[in-house]
């Protein structure tokens, strides 16, 4: 490894560190994950301890879109809008097995799984998933994020 | 640009039109609320509803009428035992059947726990879209030890499928009398908690005082029932109007608003859950002990398959989904009979007889077949009068399940509520009228 | 009040409006022809029957046996705490109503929802769009002959099956 | 003279860093529905915002008229360091006449919005 490898891989690893304790999360929530999100933010169990805790309204201030519940094809336009309105770097969280896969709900109203509008990064499925499969699929990203390799836009591409 | 909307169509050129749209945080992720803005007062709106609408009437038309209950519980997702409960006594009215007392008072006792918890969600909510952080916080810790309650005994927080057609799935969980107890004096705590917060707050008063009234007249109009509809001041309450399960044995009051504003509609379900709080201490005093359970150490359901293949096994097998032993004695105080609960699964491992009966319960065209025919029956939800119209055909299939939603026709008149309103009036007129979108998009 | 009596008082009142009158375990119903659904009900909402709520209203598709759409209205007197059910056959081949959109404000969303799962036309109805679903969604999707997973994306979704 | 120049070489490299550090480190993909206003996800009622209505421009303008007067304080504050009593009177006819202004803006009705 070069020693210009070596400065960036350490600069990759301090901006992992950094991005996946600071984790501003746009929560799309429509339908009854809703409320096992509301538990896992809470007191209760607390999403706060990994950096996760603050909600952003807005797409341009958020760096995680976490879409809780069913995605219905009516929504999939505002899905959509909402993912490309993010700033990057940007990740997606399906939480919720309609969310992941459609669910129980196979029919005509429902989008099946919501990797067909965002590509998602962590799926947590359960329905609801309980607050611990939560914290867990969000460590779960938090790694990911500690691995991935920062695009230089100079020198290697990833 | 061309108008798809009425509300682009009909507004003057030189106002605002503004989207308070689906992904809001105050919209509960499913309503898009189309607002006509002069300044910050709004001139006319327009709510648009089914971003939700997740097909719940067409889905039940194409499964048994024991796999559907999974879907009741994702209808009003805050308070899905009352659905359960709905559902299931609708089925009974349609059945003929009566339930043992011991369900009856199981199916109460979760009922009133499970509304104590839609109305701390609800104005859990509002507090917070008001600015109430704290208060979110509180009433979201006095569910969880709610919700912990609940989970003893159905094994889900949430959507537990729990009541079944003809009774419960499984006796309480022996030490639920010390989970409720909790429940209660911490939400206890809580309600007194946040009334000190927020009842003589001037910000929550300016908020909701005199903030999206709505007359007797025009509630009936809209059809309103449940928490709204009684802070008008009409007392319709369906579990006294209608009495179900024992409800006219329990003693409790039905509370009752005066002017039909925010703050009505904030302090009715304030004092509504202190009466369900109040029905869950009568019903645990009336709940009498589980019998212990008779005969020897139950057999392992492991171990009675390996002896079942040399011989029938005789006695209880451990196996219960509180894993608390054998339910097969307890079913009579638990399940209707008339083969309309699931068979004990101990007897599939044990007898012939018990493994058919199990396997013929969940094939097509043998479970529970009401007869042709239509019924309907409503239950006091959270949000109002949950009634179920369900029409068969006799077959194992339901022809036509329709869902009587409370929160359908209270967001109906949102559109009347904000009118001449400002912006600031949108959230908690809405926050109060706690719309749920599995419920009302169905 | 038993339901005979009820059903007495409003076959007197009606008259020849009421079809039949039957019971479903325990709950009046009436049958009314389609046409004279907005006269019944407004009759019904008046002061004798004071059915002042408007609790519900839904629709059952008898196309495939009977060639009909059912329209059931459900009506609730507070004052007499006692609930009545009305049903209305519309032909299936062209289903229209009169609207009661004057008579209660929810009948607005509820026909509209009609409307939009099963293609009833509500004749007087200031605004008669979708409700439930969306714009561009072809056919009506409560009727029978609309298959259970026709979907209708809005936007194009990545390998479709 | 001396501290103004680092100052104003410390502040300047700070802002450049934040605004560089944004432009090395996102990943820059840009796509269209990212220049389009965000409206809660569903698409815009308006092409464009029509003309403000007066009230909103009558506040900005007086909270801008505020503004400026509360960045007056850093150097009043400063300059009047040494002076005792008699620079604190200075500041209060300062902040005096701005809150008469004020006062009267709010008895003419700037924030009862009809």
């Amino acid at each position: 490894m070069s020693g210009f490898d070596y400065l960036t891989t350490r600069l990759e690893t301090a901006i992992g560190w950094g991005r996946k304790f600071s984790l501003f999360q746009y929560p799309f929530i429509t339908a009854c994950c809703g409320m096992e999100y509301m538990s896992a933010a809470c007191a209760h169990f607390d999403m706060d301890r990994f950096g996760a805790g603050l909600t952003r309204f807005s797409p341009r201030q958020a760096d995680l879109l976490l879409v809780v519940g069913t995605v219905t094809h009516k929504l999939a336009p505002v899905l959509r809008t909402v993912y490309d309105q993010m700033i990057e770097p940007k990740w997606v969280i399906a939480f919720g097995a309609c969310a992941v896969s459609g669910g129980i709900y196979q029919n005509y109203a429902v989008v099946q799984g919501i990797d067909r509008i965002v590509p998602v990064d962590v799926y947590i499925p359960g329905c609801p998933p309980r607050p611990e499969t939560v914290l867990d699929g969000l460590m779960k990203l938090q790694d990911k994020i500690q691995e991935q390799p920062q695009d230089w836009r100079w020198g290697r591409k990833p | 640009m061309e108008p798809t909307t009425r509300i682009q169509r009909e507004a003057r050129p030189e106002s605002m039109l503004l989207n308070m749209g689906p992904s809001h945080p105050a919209m509960h992720g499913t309503i898009r609320v189309m607002l006509e803005l002069d300044a910050e007062r709004i001139l006319s709106a327009e709510v648009e509803v089914g971003y939700l609408h997740r097909g719940f009437e067409k889905t039940c038309e194409n499964k048994t009428w024991f796999n559907l209950l999974p879907y009741t519980d994702r209808l009003n997702y805050v308070s899905p035992l009352i659905n359960n409960l709905g559902y299931a006594m609708t089925m009974e009215k349609m059945l003929g059947l009566t339930v043992p007392e011991r369900a009856q008072l199981i199916r109460v006792l979760m009922g009133e726990m499970s509304r104590v918890s839609d109305h701390l969600t609800c104005l859990a909510a509002m507090a917070m879209e008001c600015g109430a952080f704290t208060v979110f916080l509180y009433m979201m810790k006095a569910r969880e030890f709610l919700w912990e309650a609940i989970e003893f005994t159905a094994g889900a927080r949430m959507t537990t499928s729990y009541i079944r057609i003809g009774g419960v799935r499984a006796d309480l969980h022996p030490d639920w009398r010390g989970a409720v107890a909790t429940a209660v004096k911490e939400t206890r705590k809580v309600l007194k908690d946040v009334s000190g917060l927020l009842d003589g707050n001037s910000i929550f008063l300016g908020r909701t005082r005199d903030v999206g009234i709505l007359s007797k007249e025009d509630a009936l109009s809209y059809g309103w029932t449940g928490p709204c509809l009684r802070s008008t001041g009409i007392p319709y309450d369906v579990r006294k109007a209608h009495p179900y399960l024992l409800y006219d044995r329990l003693d409790f009051e039905v509370p009752v608003g005066d002017r039909g504003d925010n703050y009505d509609r904030y302090s009715v379900r304030m004092r509504e859950m202190e009466q369900s709080l109040r029905l869950l201490e009568q019903i645990s005093a009336l709940i009498p002990d589980m019998a212990p359970l008779a005969g020897g150490p139950a057999v392992e359901p492991a171990e009675a398959i390996r002896r079942s293949r040399r011989q029938r096994v005789e006695g209880p097998v451990a196996l219960s989904p509180n894993l608390e032993g054998s339910e097969m004695d307890r079913l009579a105080g638990l399940m209707a009979a008339g083969g309309v609960g699931v068979p004990p699964k101990e007897s599939t491992y044990t007898t012939m007889e018990g493994l058919i009966s199990h396997f013929l319960f969940f094939m097509d065209g043998k479970g529970i077949r009401p007869p042709k025919g239509d019924v309907y029956f409503s239950v006091e939800g959270g949000n109002g009068e949950v009634g179920f119209y369900i029409v068969s055909d006799g077959t194992d299939r339901p022809y036509r399940l329709h869902l009587r939603a409370p929160c359908f026709h209270i967001v109906a008149a949102l559109e009347q509520l904000v009118r001449g309103r400002l912006v600031a009036d949108v959230i908690p007129t809405f926050g109060s009228m706690n719309m749920i979108g599995g419920e009302l998009d169905r | 009040m038993g339901p005979e009596t009820l059903i007495e008082e409003i076959r007197a009142g009606l008259g020849d409006a009421v079809e039949s009158v039957s019971d479903s375990h325990g709950d009046p119903v009436i049958a009314v022809k389609a046409d004279s659904v907005r006269p019944v009900l407004a009759a019904l909402r008046g002061a004798p029957f004071d059915y002042a709520v408007l609790l519900d209203l839904t629709c059952v598709d008898f196309a495939a046996g009977e060639g009909r759409l059912e329209l059931v209205y459900h009506l609730y007197s507070l004052s007499r705490n006692v609930r009545l059910r009305i049903n209305a056959s519309v032909p299936a081949a062209d289903p229209a109503v009169a609207s009661l959109v004057g008579l209660w404000k929810n009948a607005d969303w509820l026909e509209r929802e009609v409307f939009d799962m099963f293609g009833v036309r509500f004749d007087g109805h200031p605004y008669l769009r979708r409700l439930l679903t969306y714009e561009g969604f072809e056919g009506h999707p409560l009727l029978k002959t609309y298959p259970w997973r026709l979907a209708q994306p809005r936007i194009p979704l990545k390998d479709d099956e | 003279m001396q501290e103004l120049a680092i100052a104003f070489a410390v502040f300047g490299i700070m802002s450049a860093v934040m605004i560089l550090v944004n432009f090395l480190l996102g990943p820059r993909r840009p796509n269209p529905a990212r220049e389009k206003p965000f409206e809660c996800g569903s698409p815009p009622l308006q092409a464009s915002i029509g003309p403000v209505n007066l009230p909103f421009f009558l506040v900005a303008l007086l909270f801008l008229l505020l503004d400026v007067e509360v960045v007056f304080f850093y150097p009043l504050a400063v300059a009047f360091r040494g002076r005792g009593l008699a620079g604190f009177a200075a500041l209060c006819v300062f902040v005096l006449v701005l809150a008469l202004g004020f006062v009267y803006a709010w008895k003419k009705g700037i924030f009862r919005w009809s």
